[in-house]
């Protein structure tokens, strides 16, 4: 018999309002792909992302969709294996329009190349490593790791935690996140004329004492931990438990609210911060607060961390490109990927206006500084307003 | 120096945890000459019983209902899948219990979400301080009671008629039947002792320095593996010994790391496996194992 | 008694000198200086009370416990100090005296195991199916079959070794052996566990080995019937020595070991 | 030909794919022969049907395939538990990329052609197997098994750690198979209709070399280094004393093995088009020993079979998902479809251990026993 | 208590389709030592297995009949309960516990006494008696069992059933690999734990000794009775004298039984 694949059988055209669409738009729904990790490691990290994008379409939806038609909101979970992941994408990626999640940075660079040359769709990846920058496809949705440890070390001199000649710690995941982060720390220390002690760990590393020691050894002032919820608890736990009485501030991967119900609640809330280029879930803003709510009432059983902000950020500026696209009427992939360039002013009511024109850059260079605390909603309030420091403004990028 | 001594005491504290999980192990392998891979959710589904009992009966009792508990799943394990299997060979039952971790692991995941846990000790984040060096109580607690734990498992080894039953029954079940051992009763026995060992290391695993249980807990299972092998899989002292050797080693690659970067960084759990492969280079069956005897 | 035949040794059938002998394990030595000759083409018993040390020096013999001194030389090759493999490709086979069989592999592909030291086909050319493995195959499956006919179990060639009677399996035990084409042949306790018939029938195979290939064979027995029956000459240990050694029917009246070994009504 | 085979583990290809049935049964032959012919012919066709997805499944799967074979041969056939093996299959798939991948600023590269690439790869991992000789020739069981652990994560920190060589945490893309000027990349070439990309090319690829595979292990396990394996799996002593030099033939099977993981490395990389580090860990490991038991161990076929049902099992779920029973889509709750797999592959390998021991090929032994019974007959 | 009898009825046992005993009755009065001979594959011990309730490890069932020990149902039970009830077997083969040392081999052994016999001081005399019958197992109390030799391991293995003190001890093919003084020593220690009141069912393949201990004998043919009555009586039948004492005599067998055509091999070219 002849094969159904014969004649590739691109779908695509121009609807009667004139809009040209092609994959993953019909004339009554549009979908984004969202690869997520709901049962591997980043399964918390995933789970909020996904439930709050879901939560933006719903809304969307509810008003009437965009450019008339109904957003669907295309779920796989890969757990966080690249066996999974790989597949997952080659077949998520024939039906939909973009990508509003996509978790795990090792899988998008495995795919990179070919999101590049062939698919040629906007993927925003749940990832801030600044090697996914370069691309008109990849886009990724705030401060970049590195810019964002730059911010944070320069808050700890702003404040006069430390200051020149003292030496602080670094803590990094091994992996995109901790060493992207690693250059931002490198570079910092090295504007400021600081002195870096560099401690890799795995995220199967739970306990921090040997590193604290190792610390203590080298006289650290501050520590800047790019890591996992879990290890920033347990060294500022034992940090303070041993003396070593130093701030410590984190990326914004690097807490979750559950945490402050542990004993390591209270010296989190007195000796810790985090640094973030989003408002916290909790903000009073109108959107945060909004949002909270909504999530809340959704998945009442569900905490309300970070990620719900990162999902619903990536979320919004998805919709806002597709409304762009709309408007100069072209769906195609190629469409939303320009508009999303377009968008050089954007404020999703987090607190942080986005510019995407270039592909090349972060789409800030802002950093909230937050801190936690256990009353408030997400665990998280405002230190201090959104800013970008003299050395995260001057940051080379790719180099 | 100070740095030395600190980073060889949390070395020794975390290693007597390890010693905890590896005679796990050890208890499993004597009586059923099975590698038992289930170890790892056996210790997240005691430490999550003991987690969620703890604020509701209290510490002690939340403790003693979690060791139950796992216990209870090992006991179910055993009779439910080990002890069907009618094969001789040991290695296939180990790769059973692979299976067995899967779907429970899955389960207890799934059950324990996005949330951590504390376990409502007593110790809190308290540390013990004496000439600069600091050793969270935890840790001495876990300290006192591998060795205690271990102590004991040694007597019942030698002294009572179980670990003789035991050990019989896992080298040759028809003979040991003969015998008059109850095979069934003996490696339940074993498996939910093994459960119940389980639960308190994992109660260790999941107080200060760490912030509490979750999902990622059990992965510490994984660095008993070198501490049960180094020490001789049917060893009660070699459970000991490989722990603490497993913990110092890890805790000093760790501190070290500045001075090891020639190695890469990160080194800290890839040396203990680095060490167990030199033993097992002079010592074959590990420091105190039997050694494979050759007669014909 | 039925008189030893006068024995036809093959050429390139070399005497097996054991001289010194001495096993020591922690805190106890099983063998002591121990001393004996098998003559080419002879069937030399080595008899002697439970844990004399009989086993021990086959296990030397055999490469598979290191001797704490003295020497044992086939002809002119020293065997002490060499792995099992490098004695048995010098032509030394033996059976075992608790089997020591796969009891999921077929009796056929039990003793092909036995092949193992006369073929060449490696994991290259069995993996590539070379012509010359197949032919290599195909040339000693022959001989297997013969040997199999010569040990009587060519009915049961199919057969999972495990599944057969304990007879059988001591057979497969001895085909095995003759299929490495031995020069010297160690039978450790043959006929235990066989009943009557069965016992004649393995003596029978014993004898017609050593007529037949004219192989010297060491032979390790309590049953004194067929000892007497097979051997040309009967070395005797007690407690890792040797005490006594020479022609069957001067050793069976030797008091000692009468004292030591037989028991008196067996002697009598 | 075929020799005497026992029931149970030692029964090598007696169902073991493309197997000639032995010329003394004509009937059978001719049987088997049809049967293959279909099969062979049906794998051929499919890249023409199947969409993206299940070419790179399918490719997933021969590649678990050839590893697993490595394995069964270590693991089934010489009774040798390794817990190493995604070592080797990262040794084969980097050393493959590091070979024929063009150097740049900071990723090293040989450049050479592609072929070359793959079989030095393959030599590559088995000299690796080789290193671990003083180790994989003494030890057994258990011990052997953890102290393969050790292998990957010595390959994890060397995979996060030799940037210029494997890229770290970002991996390196992998260069395109070509042979004879056939280049195995995603330039469209439209057969029949159909446009061939990487995927649909390498499936050909792919099939050719699992066959191949098949064979040889096929022909290893029943001729002499088979049986001096399972000697050494079942009485050790006994097989030194017929002349096997136990301490080598263990290190060889080990090298062996590592060659195939190799190989299977190799594939995967092509499959994936990008490497990934954390792919090669633990659980990877883990899925290879499933494979093999719940295919059936010490067999070709078994090791076949296991490594297509541990490969597609979650592929299928998640992509049928939505229309499974009780299977929920991610996030509104319920079971996900990756637990569920999980589960299911999970209670499989308990399954199949307790219900059908023997793994999957004893089902298609169990069709016919009485061809076997002929079969024996040499 | 009732009469510590054995009563084998009517037993009927198969491994899967291998028929390998077919209706065999066997009885083994208190204080009674009976023996059971036969050829290789005969079922021999078969027949002990399904006493001691061993043959599901052997993928063997008893398919009908039953099988009573002292009044109580013994066909049903688990192996430690047959144990329980005072009835205890010595393998065939030996299996000894390898890795364990003798002393525990023989502690292993003691995990089976009943009532009176549990303890550690009886446990103590028992091994004070085992030891007397076999010293070496003194001597060897802390060596690995599976380093003993043939016939050490043999006699561990006997000492270890007795360590349980049993009310009916089954022994299969206890002179398995025994010289001939230790054979005659296991002889002895059978007539005396006899005499202290064990009954014995003895499996033999040395027949000479198997009929000089035995009350009265059973002879089995591929899974059947074929003979069975006073040991005396079976000892003096040609029959028997031929197919199973031919053993004991082994000065004349030729005679009597023509030897088979030897068989022939010639040498391998190479
Ligand atoms: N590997 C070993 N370690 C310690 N002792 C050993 C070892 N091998 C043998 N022995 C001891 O050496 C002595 C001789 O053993 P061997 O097996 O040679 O006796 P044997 O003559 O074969 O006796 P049998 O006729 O019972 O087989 C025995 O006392 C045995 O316990
Ligand atoms: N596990 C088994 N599976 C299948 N058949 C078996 C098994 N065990 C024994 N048989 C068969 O049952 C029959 C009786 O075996 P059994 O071992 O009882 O004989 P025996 O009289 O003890 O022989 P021997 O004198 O060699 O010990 C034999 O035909 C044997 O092949
Ligand atoms: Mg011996
Ligand atoms: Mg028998």
């Amino acid at each position: 018999g002849c094969s159904g694949k014969a004649g590739g059988g691109a779908s695509g055209g121009t609807d009667d309002k004139g809009v040209r669409t092609d994959k993953g738009v019909t004339g009554e729904v549009i979908r984004i792909g969202a690869l997520t990790d709901m049962t591997g490691v980043y399964a918390s990290l995933g789970k909020s992302v996904t439930q709050a994008q879901q939560l933006y379409v719903d809304r969307i939806n509810e008003d009437g969709g965009i450019c008339g038609r109904r957003l669907e909101l295309v779920v796989r979970d890969h757990g966080y294996d690249a066996g999974k992941a790989i597949p997952a994408y080659n077949d998520l990626q024939s039906q939909v329009v973009g990508f509003a999640q996509f978790l795990g940075s090792p899988f998008v660079s495995a795919v990179k190349e070919r999101i590049e040359t062939r698919h040629k769709l906007l993927v925003l990846p749940q990832a801030w490593s600044a090697d996914l920058l370069g691309s008109p496809y990849v886009r990724t949705i705030g401060a970049t790791y590195d810019v964002e440890t730059v911010n944070a070390v320069d808050f700890l001199l702003e404040e006069g935690m430390i200051a020149e000649g003292d030496t602080i710690g670094h803590v990094y995941f091994e992996g995109d996140y901790g060493e992207n982060a690693l250059e931002g720390s490198r570079y910092a220390a090295q504007k400021a004329g600081l002195r870096l002690v560099e401690q890799k760990i795995k995220p199967t590393d739970e306990d921090m004492s040997a590193q604290v020691a190792a610390f203590r050894k080298a006289g650290v002032k501050a520590v800047v931990v790019s890591a996992g919820p879990r290890q920033a608890a347990s060294l500022v736990g034992v940090a303070a438990a041993g003396g070593l009485d130093v701030p410590v501030i984190g990326n914004n991967s690097a807490f979750a609210p559950q945490l402050l119900d542990t004993q390591a609640g209270p010296v989190l809330q007195k000796n810790y911060y985090v640094a973030a280029s989003t408002l916290p879930i909790g903000a009073e803003e109108p959107v945060p607060a909004k949002l909270a709510k909504e999530y809340a009432a959704a998945y009442p059983d569900d905490v309300l961390d970070n990620g719900v902000a990162a999902g619903w950020s990536a979320a919004t500026a998805f919709g806002a490109a597709l409304k762009a696209a709309c408007d100069d009427k072209d769906l195609t992939r190629e469409g939303v990927v320009k508009a999303l360039r377009s968008l050089n002013t954007y404020e999703a009511g987090f607190g942080i206006t986005h510019d995407f024109s270039d592909p090349a850059l972060p789409s800030t260079r802002e950093s909230f500084v937050l801190k936690p605390d256990a009353k408030a909603t997400g665990g998280l309030t405002v230190h201090r307003e959104a800013a970008v420091s003299q050395n995260a403004e001057e940051f080379p990028f790719g180099e | 120096m100070t740095t030395f001594l600190e980073l060889l005491l949390s070395g020794l504290s975390i290693g007597s945890v390890y010693a905890l999980i590896a005679l796990g192990f050890v208890v499993v392998f004597r009586a059923t000459e099975v590698v038992n891979f289930a170890h790892a959710s056996l210790l997240l589904a005691g430490g999550y019983l003991t987690a969620v009992l703890a604020d509701d009966i209290g510490f002690l009792p939340a403790l003693l209902a979690g060791a139950a508990g796992a216990a209870a799943v090992g006991a179910l394990v055993e009779f439910a899948v080990i002890r069907r299997y009618r094969g001789r060979d040991h290695s296939v039952l180990a790769i059973v219990t692979i299976g067995v971790d899967i779907v429970l692991l899955t389960e207890l995941t799934r059950q324990i979400g996005t949330r951590v846990y504390p376990m409502g000790d007593p110790w809190g984040g308290e540390v013990l301080a004496f000439g600069g060096i600091s050793v969270p109580q935890t840790r001495v607690a876990a300290f006192v009671t591998a060795s205690l734990v271990i102590g004991a498992f040694l007597l019942a080894f030698r002294l009572t008629s179980w670990g003789v039953a035991t050990r019989a029954a896992a080298e040759h079940p028809e003979t040991a039947a003969l015998m008059g051992v109850r095979l069934g009763r003996v490696s339940t026995s074993a498996w939910a002792v093994a459960g119940a060992l389980a639960a308190v290391a994992a109660l260790f695993l999941a107080v200060f320095p760490t912030p509490g249980l979750e999902r990622g807990t059990a992965t510490a299972a994984l660095k008993a593996f070198p501490a049960a092998i180094l020490g001789g899989l049917d060893s009660t002292t070699g459970a000991l010994v490989g722990g603490l050797v497993v913990g110092v080693t890890q805790s000093l690659a760790t501190g070290y790391q500045s001075e090891l970067t020639f190695l890469g960084r990160g080194i800290g759990d890839l040396a203990p496996y680095l060490v167990m492969l030199l033993v097992l280079l002079v010592r074959p069956a590990g420091l105190f194992g039997t050694r494979e005897l050759s007669r014909v | 008694m039925t008189a030893p035949e006068p024995r036809r040794a093959a050429p390139g059938v070399p005497p097996l000198r054991v001289s010194d002998l001495t096993v020591r394990f922690a805190g106890l030595t099983a063998l002591d200086g121990v001393s004996f000759t098998v003559e080419p083409g002879s069937v030399h018993a080595v008899i002697g009370p439970n844990g004399a040390g009989k086993s021990t020096t086959f296990n030397v013999l055999s490469g598979v416990y290191q001797a704490t001194s003295g020497s044992v030389r086939l002809g002119d090759e020293e065997l002490t100090g060499l792995p099992p493999h490098r004695i048995a490709a010098l032509g030394v086979a033996r059976t075992f005296q608790n089997l020591a069989l796969s009891a999921r592999t077929t009796v056929f592909d039990s003793l092909m195991l036995g092949r193992h030291r006369l073929t060449r086909t490696g994991f290259l050319s069995a993996g590539l199916h070379l012509p010359g493995a197949a032919r290599e195959a195909a040339r000693h499956r022959e001989r297997v079959r013969e040997i199999a006919a010569f040990t009587g179990l060519e009915a049961h060639l199919d057969q999972p070794a495990g599944s057969l009677p304990y007879g059988l399996q001591k057979l497969v035990e001895l085909g095995r052996a003759l299929c490495t084409e031995p020069r010297l042949l160690l039978l450790d306790e043959p006929v235990a566990g066989m009943t009557a018939p069965e016992r004649r029938r393995t003596a029978e195979v014993v004898a017609a080995v050593r007529e037949g290939l004219g192989i010297s064979v060491v032979l390790v027995e309590h049953d004194m019937g067929v000892v007497m029956r097979l051997a040309d000459a009967v070395t005797v240990l007690d407690f890792g020595r040797r005490i006594a050694d020479g022609p069957p029917e001067a050793v069976q009246r030797d008091p000692a070991v009468v004292r030591a070994y037989l028991g008196q009504e067996a002697a009598a | 030909m075929s020799e005497p085979t026992a029931p149970g583990t030692t029964a090598p290809g007696t169902t073991a794919p493309g197997a000639p049935a032995p010329p003394e049964r004509p009937a059978a032959a001719r049987r088997a022969l049809y049967g293959w012919a279909a099969g062979g012919a049906l794998l051929l066709a499919l890249p023409f049907y199947l969409d993206r997805f299940w070419l790179q499944a399918g490719l997933l799967a021969m590649a678990a395939a050839i590893g697993a074979i490595g394995l069964n041969l270590l693991t089934g056939a010489t009774g040798q538990l390794s817990l190493g093996h995604s070592f080797f299959l990262a040794v084969g798939a980097y050393g493959y990329c590091v070979l024929a991948g063009e150097g740049d600023g900071e990723l090293t590269g040989l450049g050479l052609p592609s072929w070359l690439a793959v079989v030095l790869a393959v030599l590559l991992a088995g000299a690796a197997g080789g290193l671990f000789s003083p180790i994989s020739g003494r030890l057994r069981g258990a011990y052997l098994g953890i102290a393969t652990l050790a292998l990957v994560f010595v390959g994890q920190h060397l995979l996060f750690n030799a940037h210029d060589l494997t890229g770290g945490y970002n991996g390196r893309p992998v260069p395109p198979l070509s042979l004879f000027g056939l280049t195995f990349d995603d330039t469209e070439t439209v057969v029949a209709a159909v446009p061939f990309q990487a995927m649909e090319k390498l499936w050909y690829a792919g099939v050719l070399l699992l066959a191949c595979c098949a064979l040889f292990a096929r022909g290893v396990l029943r001729g002499r280094p088979g049986r001096a394996m399972n000697a050494i799996r079942d009485h050790r002593i006994a097989a030194g004393v017929m002349g096997v030099p136990v301490a080598r033939y263990r290190a060889g099977v080990f090298v062996l093995s590592s060659m195939y993981a190799g190989l299977a490395g190799v594939l995967l990389a092509l499959a994936f088009q990008q490497t990934v580090p954390e792919y090669f860990g633990i659980a990877l490991a883990l899925e290879y020993l499933a494979m093999i038991v719940i295919g059936g161990l010490g067999s070709v076929a078994g090791a076949v079979a296991g490594a297509v049902f541990v490969t597609l099992l979650p592929q299928v779920l998640t992509r049928y998902s939505e229309s499974l029973p009780l299977v929920s889509a991610p996030g509104t709750g319920g079971v996900a479809p990756g637990e569920a797999s999980r589960y299911l592959y999970g209670a499989a390998i308990v399954a199949v251990v307790l219900f059908l021991p023997g793994g999957l090929v004893r089902l298609a032994a169990r069709r016919a026993p009485r061809e076997k019974a002929e079969g024996r007959r040499p | 208590m009732t009469a510590a009898s054995l009563e084998v009825r009517e037993v009927s046992v198969g491994y899967g389709p291998v028929r390998a005993l077919n209706r065999v009755s066997v009885d083994v009065p208190e204080g009674a030592v009976v023996a059971v001979l036969g050829g290789n594959g005969a079922g021999k011990t078969t027949l002990l297995r399904a006493v001691s309730r061993t043959l599901r490890f052997h993928g063997g069932t008893i398919s009908s009949g039953t099988i009573t020990f002292a009044g109580q149902r013994l066909d049903g039970l688990t192996p430690d309960r047959v144990v329980a009830a005072g009835v205890v077997q010595v393998p065939e083969g030996r299996q000894v516990f390898a890795r364990m040392t003798v002393a525990d081999n023989l502690r292993a052994g003691a995990l089976g006494a009943r009532g009176a016999h549990r303890g550690r001081r009886a446990a103590a005399e028992a091994r004070e008696r085992v030891h007397e019958l076999f010293p070496v197992l003194a001597k060897r109390a802390h060596q690995r069992a599976g380093l003993l030799s043939g016939g050490e391991q043999q006699m561990l293995a006997m000492g270890r059933a007795l360590m349980a003190r049993p009310r009916l001890l089954l022994l299969d093919e206890p002179s398995l690999g025994l010289a001939p003084q230790m054979a005659d020593r296991i002889a002895e220690t059978v007539r005396e734990i006899n005499a202290r009141g064990t009954s014995v069912l003895l499996v033999e393949q040395n027949a000479a000794i198997a009929l000089r201990l035995a009350s009265s004998a059973v002879v089995l043919e591929v899974g059947e009775v074929a003979l069975s009555g006073p040991a005396g009586e079976l000892a003096a039948s040609d029959e028997v004298r031929r197919r199973y004492l031919g053993v004991a005599d082994d000065t004349a067998p030729a005679d009597d039984a023509p030897a088979p055509p030897r068989p022939v091999l010639s040498r391998w070219p190479g």
